[in-house]
């Protein structure tokens, strides 16, 4: 017996739609739970307080301004880097033997687990380089992990800007900088800004790479030579060595909060950067 | 008195031959039209002239194009090269800009302008793409609201305000109602006077409305040149014939 | 482009921001992840009072504490082992407190004593059922340190001697998880320092003697290992003053308050 | 002025490469010494792991990574291709510009928050009633399916929504169903696309790190079934980093050198998988 | 005999864009009907209509009838009319699948899975374009390695196989060399005998080479319907006579 075609479409539809609602379900499951376990605990004062007794007491202000500082540091390497060899590999040269080379490293680079950006930033950071535990090596170890994120959707953004802007702009005499600074820059900005927003999220969830090279120090960093923790470092530590679960799942919620409203306010941005545009 | 002269152009994408020896001349102060079927190569001349084509990859380009009897391969600065030959495209293509931001994009690639200076070449090259007095009121607002005939004239003002010495429209009525196609073809008609305009064009009757002289191109061979007049009536090709009277095509 | 010129001129001002040195004095350390909580509320205590010092506290592990001072990373390593290795030949080596290790399990676990064979032979695999030694019957989940921790040497030298930890033995890389995996886990069995001991695990006694501080002092506790702070041969001021202090008895008592053994 | 840009931005564009060789430099550097010492057969597929006895196999390690991520692409793979299809050619345009993001954000939540919530919850659930230890392959492949589920996805969406509208619109035109079209022509079509994807979201589950640490039990035997607790190769770098010293250090850098010719080898085949055309 | 489409009163809404405008036309079976008009006319949008492929586009309004031989067309279910209804896009779409499962696909889906059934259909359909001979020892290969004519050819073949009664085509040669042109209008021809072919062309010449009937459509109106020869000898509108004379498009 064949089944019709239009039972096997509403059959298949609806599997499809129920692992979409599983998916969804696990999303609000983890965030719903860590939100619900974690914002009685949230007060002004966990914010603004250092963080004392390991954990146990106090605030996070330290672990909120060294996230703050390393994701700075971060995006300020990796994003000026990322766009630039975006530009290069989507506009300034044609396709062939160098940058089917530049492209597999980025590849590579991207599917580097973090643990050997760990290694590496330890290894050249921390030790050679001597900058020891602290968030210029934590930063540019980040950096070195999102660099080719950014590279990645970049260089997708720029080749979504219609190919006739380009020729408008060339036909009336630009140069090669003018075409992309003027025609094309302006018109992949919302694109490119999504890669530096996955970027900030990647720095800022990121533990493995965080342990190793800017360690975990409790204090208030003073200077960018400073050990630091993140909050998601933070985190970690208080729920591993359960030192205390309220703080950890005040931290948690913090930390998905924040990623919340980086990525609402950045697609609200795109929205009003496209709106401009069309 | 020819502005551009063209000589055996040969040119080939990723091993297709798009152009076939091609040879012929453009007068200065005169329309020529180009005609043909679809993929016969007409555009890819219009990129030759102006050196466009090397923008795209893998592309092979032989034969010698003279500009006032100097090849433009030698002409080290092609941006000013392209500012000297202006193109229009098939379909408008305005930036995502005002008005007057699309007009300025190309003078301001070059210098600063004065507020003054920038509002006169505003004023003039809509002026002489029969637009100004449709959109004088709304200079600052997007290019993108204008209707689709209005786009294309902002798109030969634009071209205008870089001053070019030639113009070339890429079938620049494709997209149009008559009237539009009609206001179009009378800034061409304007614009002869000071200036060289090459016009592609899949419409044999527009060529036979304008052109001085019609150039007939099949497959990337150029069979016929000469004035207008006699393409039409009394071409000395037979494939001209069978094409002006709609056999093929 | 004028925002481009923003963000480089920000980014520069990063740089610059970051390279001039800080005025006051730090001292680092590095090592031990058991002793890292109290070194941090020492280095607490130690800045209250002296506001032109800032002390670094980094965990890692006693063979990084070996490593940094080795390499001027840090000033001072930490490490608790009952015995240095060769690599810290050419350190200079100071006991600052001792640390007891207690067996711990679930507090379910209806178990309260464990003789030293018994315990030899439950972290060995040769007794894999709590019922073997009057429990209930259900398997026993041995949970261990990471090979090369501080705490695990000392353990498998005072309890296994020459022997292997059984092969199918769980691993968790510090005291506070085997404290958490065995919280959760009725069957499991694990071991932790002595002060982090708490209502969410039960200490076992190991040959009779509760697994305690004072038991330890008195000598009667076997399981305990020294902690030591590693420093090159030449010291500067601070970092002397530092070890000063934490030798001194005010630091001393915080450590017995804290849960560590003092060492005068 | 435009040739120096040119320059400038090749070099930019090469920094990728150029980071890729330093980290692979340095994690040789240091590991493959030891590979040689202890005879790389042994090292591969040695059994025992004592370090401090000099034993260095990491053979139940490489298990355990192929284990544990096996586990993660069956249940991630078809719940992401699924949640894929529906989102690009089933719901309703509007829920899809909500939930891709929404789905995207699952990928911004850190992964210790994932590896905490399979602790509390998953762990307990499987040992209570599954048996074994909880912290397991099983549990440790739920939370990476789940964690993979962006990435597959993310990448399955753009794969499915790359196919040419015409083939759609061509087999609806012969009267096919969306469902028939999307089974017979939009997912052969998009098959290489897709397939990327997985071996991406397959990266991202050999690489992962500190959620498997906290999930896997990390114990050193070669596992019996999907309730026994095992290491992987990143989580062996992770938790014995610390206390590794000489041989030991060396042969955490080895294991790093393993996964780094792991994901190479995973990233060459998505990128000739993603590079073929229909 | 019945008419193969009829439209009355049809208007056609994208969102807030009247594309349609009260449209009333009889189509006849087995004859090649032409639909032209410049771009933007709501030729393609007409023809979509008549396999209801219009409404995969979001805030479409169709109001008014439509009949297929006779029966209203919604009330056809929407499988069996696309089915009954084929379709020729503007650019080949063969699926990336191979030569053999192109031309049975439609059978496939429509649940004919006997091996000698597809062998037979796959036979006759691919012989009646024309195309047996050159592909019969390559049905196993990627459809998308033939040439554009072939895959055009293909493409009709599928709906040959499914047994379509109507065959629409949108603009199926602008993608084509005026060689391969001329081959689809001569298979045109070929198939009139067996079925209704409805075409939208933007060259007119095509359309008064290949159709019996013709369409003039502007601004979403259908200005003129009549004979081919009347409409290109003697329109009774001036708009058509405007277009057809070239003043634009």
């Amino acid at each position: 017996m064949r089944i019709s075609p239009a039972i096997t479409q509403r059959l298949a539809k609806g599997v499809l739609i129920l692992a979409t609602i599983s998916a969804l379900g696990v999303l609000i499951f983890v965030i719903g739970f860590v939100l619900a376990g974690g914002f009685r605990h949230i007060s002004w004062s966990f914010l603004t307080e250092p963080i004392l007794d390991m954990g146990r007491g106090g605030g996070i202000l330290p672990a909120i301004a060294g996230t703050i500082l390393m994701v700075f540091v971060a995006i300020g390497i990796a994003a000026p880097l990322g766009i630039a060899s975006s530009i290069y590999l989507a506009e300034y040269t044609e396709e062939g033997r160098v940058t089917q080379t530049i492209r597999f490293g980025i590849n590579c680079l991207a599917g580097v687990p973090s643990i050997i950006f760990g290694l590496f930033g330890f290894i050249l950071f921390v030790v050679i380089l001597g900058f020891g535990w602290s968030i210029i090596s934590g930063g540019f170890s980040l950096a070195a992990m999102i660099l080719p994120t950014i590279i990645r959707t970049s260089e997708e953004a720029l080749r979504s800007v219609p190919k006739n802007y380009r020729d408008v702009a060339a036909s009336l005499g630009a140069t090669r900088w003018q075409v992309v600074t003027r025609s094309v820059l302006p018109y992949a900005l919302p694109g490119i800004l999504t890669g530096v927003i996955l970027g900030i999220g990647r720095s800022i969830e990121e533990t493995a790479v965080v342990i190793f090279t800017a360690g975990s120090a409790v204090q208030m960093p003073k200077s960018l030579f400073d050990s630091a923790r993140t909050m998601a470092v933070h985190f970690y530590i208080l729920a591993r060595e359960g030192i205390s679960n309220e703080n950890a799942y005040a931290t948690a919620a913090i930390l998905i909060c924040t990623i919340l409203i980086i990525n609402v306010f950045a697609y609200s941005l795109m929205h009003r950067l496209m709106r401009g545009k069309s | 008195m020819k502005k551009i002269e063209i000589k055996n152009l040969n040119v080939s994408f990723d091993g297709f031959h798009a152009l076939r020896n091609v040879s012929f001349d453009i007068p200065r102060n005169e329309i020529l039209s180009i005609i043909g079927p679809a993929n016969s190569g007409k555009s890819t001349i219009l990129f030759c002239i102006n050196r466009m084509i090397e923008r795209i990859p893998n592309v092979k380009v032989e034969g010698d194009i003279l500009l006032d009897d100097r090849n433009i391969h030698t002409i080290k600065d092609v941006e000013e090269l392209r500012r000297r030959i202006g193109i229009v495209y098939a379909t408008p293509i305005p930036l995502p800009m005002t008005i007057k931001e699309n007009i300025l994009f190309g003078p301001k690639l070059k210098k600063r302008l004065t507020a003054a200076k920038a509002g006169e070449l505003v004023e003039n090259s809509l002026k002489a793409a029969v637009l100004w007095d449709e959109v004088k009121e709304r200079l600052d607002s997007s290019a993108l609201r204008l209707s689709g005939g209005q786009q294309q004239r902002l798109c030969i003002a634009r071209t205008l305000a870089v001053k070019p010495e030639v113009i070339m429209f890429d079938e620049p009525c494709s997209g149009l109602d008559p009237i539009s196609t009609a206001k179009v073809e009378e800034a061409m008609k304007e614009l002869k006077k000071d200036h060289t305009i090459v016009l592609v064009t899949n419409n044999t009757k527009q060529a036979a409305r304008v052109g001085d002289r019609t150039a007939f191109l099949l497959m990337g061979e150029l069979i016929e040149i000469d004035s207008t007049d006699k393409i039409f009536t009394a071409p000395s090709k037979q494939k001209t014939e069978e094409y002006v009277t709609g056999k093929f095509g | 482009m004028k925002k481009a010129s923003a963000v480089l001129l920000a980014a520069a001002g990063l740089v610059v921001f970051g390279c001039s040195h800080p005025e006051h004095k730090t001292i680092t350390l590095a090592g031990s992840t058991a002793f890292q909580p109290f070194a941090e509320k020492l280095a607490e205590h130690y800045m209250a009072a002296h506001k032109d010092v800032r002390i670094n506290v980094q965990g890692g592990g006693s063979a990084v504490g070996i490593q940094s001072a080795l390499s001027g990373s840090a000033e001072i390593g930490m490490a608790d082992l009952l015995k240095l290795p060769d690599e810290a030949a050419s350190l200079n080596s100071v006991t600052v407190a001792r640390d007891g290790i207690g067996i711990v399990v679930n507090p379910k676990n209806s178990i309260v004593n464990l003789t030293k064979q018994q315990a030899h032979d439950i972290f060995a695999g040769k007794i894999t059922n709590w019922k073997e030694i009057g429990g209930i019957d259900s398997p026993i989940r041995v949970i261990s340190r990471e090979e090369g921790s501080g705490t695990r040497r000392s353990f498998d030298k005072l309890v296994l001697g020459e022997d292997k930890l059984s092969a199918s033995a769980l691993f968790q890389n510090s005291n506070g998880t085997i404290r958490e995996a065995v919280a959760s886990d009725a069957n499991a069995i694990g071991y932790v320092s002595i002060g982090l001991i708490n209502e969410r695990v039960k200490g076992v006694s190991y040959e009779g003697v509760a697994p305690n501080n004072d038991n330890v002092k008195k000598g009667i506790y076997p399981l305990a290992r020294p902690v030591f702070f590693l420093t090159k041969a030449s010291l500067n001021q601070q970092t002397q003053d530092f070890i000063a202090y934490v030798l001194s008895k005010e630091a001393q008592d915080i450590l017995e308050k804290e849960g560590l053994i003092a060492v005068k | 002025m435009d040739k120096i840009i040119s320059k400038l931005l090749f070099l930019a564009a090469t920094s990728s490469t150029a980071i890729l060789a330093l980290i692979a430099l340095f994690i040789f550097k240091e590991g493959v010494p030891i590979m040689a010492k202890s005879g790389l057969a042994h090292f591969l597929f040695g059994n025992e792991w004592r370090p401090l006895q000099g034993m260095f196999g990491i053979f139940p390690f490489i298990v355990g990574s192929l284990w544990i991520t096996a586990g993660a692409l069956i249940l991630g793979v078809p719940l992401g291709v699924c949640c894929a299809v529906y989102l690009a050619e089933f719901s309703p345009k509007k829920w899809a510009n909500i939930l891709k993001p929404a789905i995207e954000l699952l990928a911004g939540i850190p992964s210790v928050v994932y590896g905490f919530m399979g602790v509390m919850w998953l762990a307990p659930i499987i040992r209570t009633h599954l048996g074994g230890p909880g912290l397991s392959i099983l549990a440790a492949s739920c939370v990476l399916a789940i964690m993979i589920l962006p990435t597959i996805v993310g990448v399955s969406i753009d794969a499915i929504n790359a196919v040419p509208k015409s083939y759609k619109e061509g087999s609806l035109a012969l009267g096919a169903t969306e469902w028939q079209t999307v089974w017979r022509v939009i997912l052969p079509a998009a098959r290489s696309g897709i397939l990327a994807g997985v071996i991406l979201g397959m990266g991202r589950a050999v690489g992962e790190t500190m959620a498997v640490i906290m999930i896997s039990g990390n114990a050193t035997i070669i596992p019996n079934n999907m309730l026994d607790s095992v290491r992987t190769l990143t989580a062996n770098i992770a938790i014995e980093m610390g206390y590794a010293i000489g041989d030991h250090r060396q042969a955490l850098f080895a294991t790093g050198v393993v996964l780094f010719f792991f994901i190479m080898g995973l990233n060459m085949i998505a990128l000739k998988f993603s590079r073929r055309k229909f | 005999m019945t008419n193969a489409l009829t439209a009355k009163k049809l208007d056609l809404y994208y969102g807030d864009f009247h594309a349609l405008k009260n449209v009333n036309l009889a189509i006849a079976p087995k004859k090649i009907t032409a639909l032209i008009g410049p771009s933007g006319c709501g030729k393609s949008t007409l023809l979509r209509v008549f396999n209801r492929m219009n409404e995969l586009i979001a805030g479409v309004k169709i109001t008014g009838e439509v009949k297929i031989f006779g029966r209203t067309m919604n009330k056809i279910n929407l499988l069996e009319l696309r089915k009954s209804v084929g379709m020729v896009f503007q650019r080949p779409n063969p699926f990336p699948l191979t030569i053999y499962d192109n031309v049975i696909y439609g059978l496939r889906i429509h649940g004919i899975s006997k091996k000698d059934i597809l062998d037979e259909t796959a036979f006759t359909s691919l012989t009646s374009v024309g195309l047996w001979n050159d592909l019969k020892d390559r049905l196993k290969e990627n459809a998308l390695k033939l040439s554009g004519e072939q895959q055009q050819r293909l493409c009709i073949a599928r709906l040959i196989a499914l047994k379509s009664d109507i065959l629409l085509m949108d603009e199926p040669c602008s993608a084509l060399d005026p060689i391969a042109t001329a081959r689809i209008e001569e298979l045109m021809q070929d198939l009139k005998e067996n079925y209704t072919i409805v075409i939208v062309t933007h060259n007119m010449q095509q359309a008064a080479r290949v159709s019996e009937e013709c369409g003039f459509m502007l601004l979403g109106e259908l200005v003129e319907f009549g004979n081919t020869d009347r409409i290109f000898t003697a329109p009774s509108d001036k708009r058509t006579e405007d277009y057809i004379t070239g003043r634009y498009g």
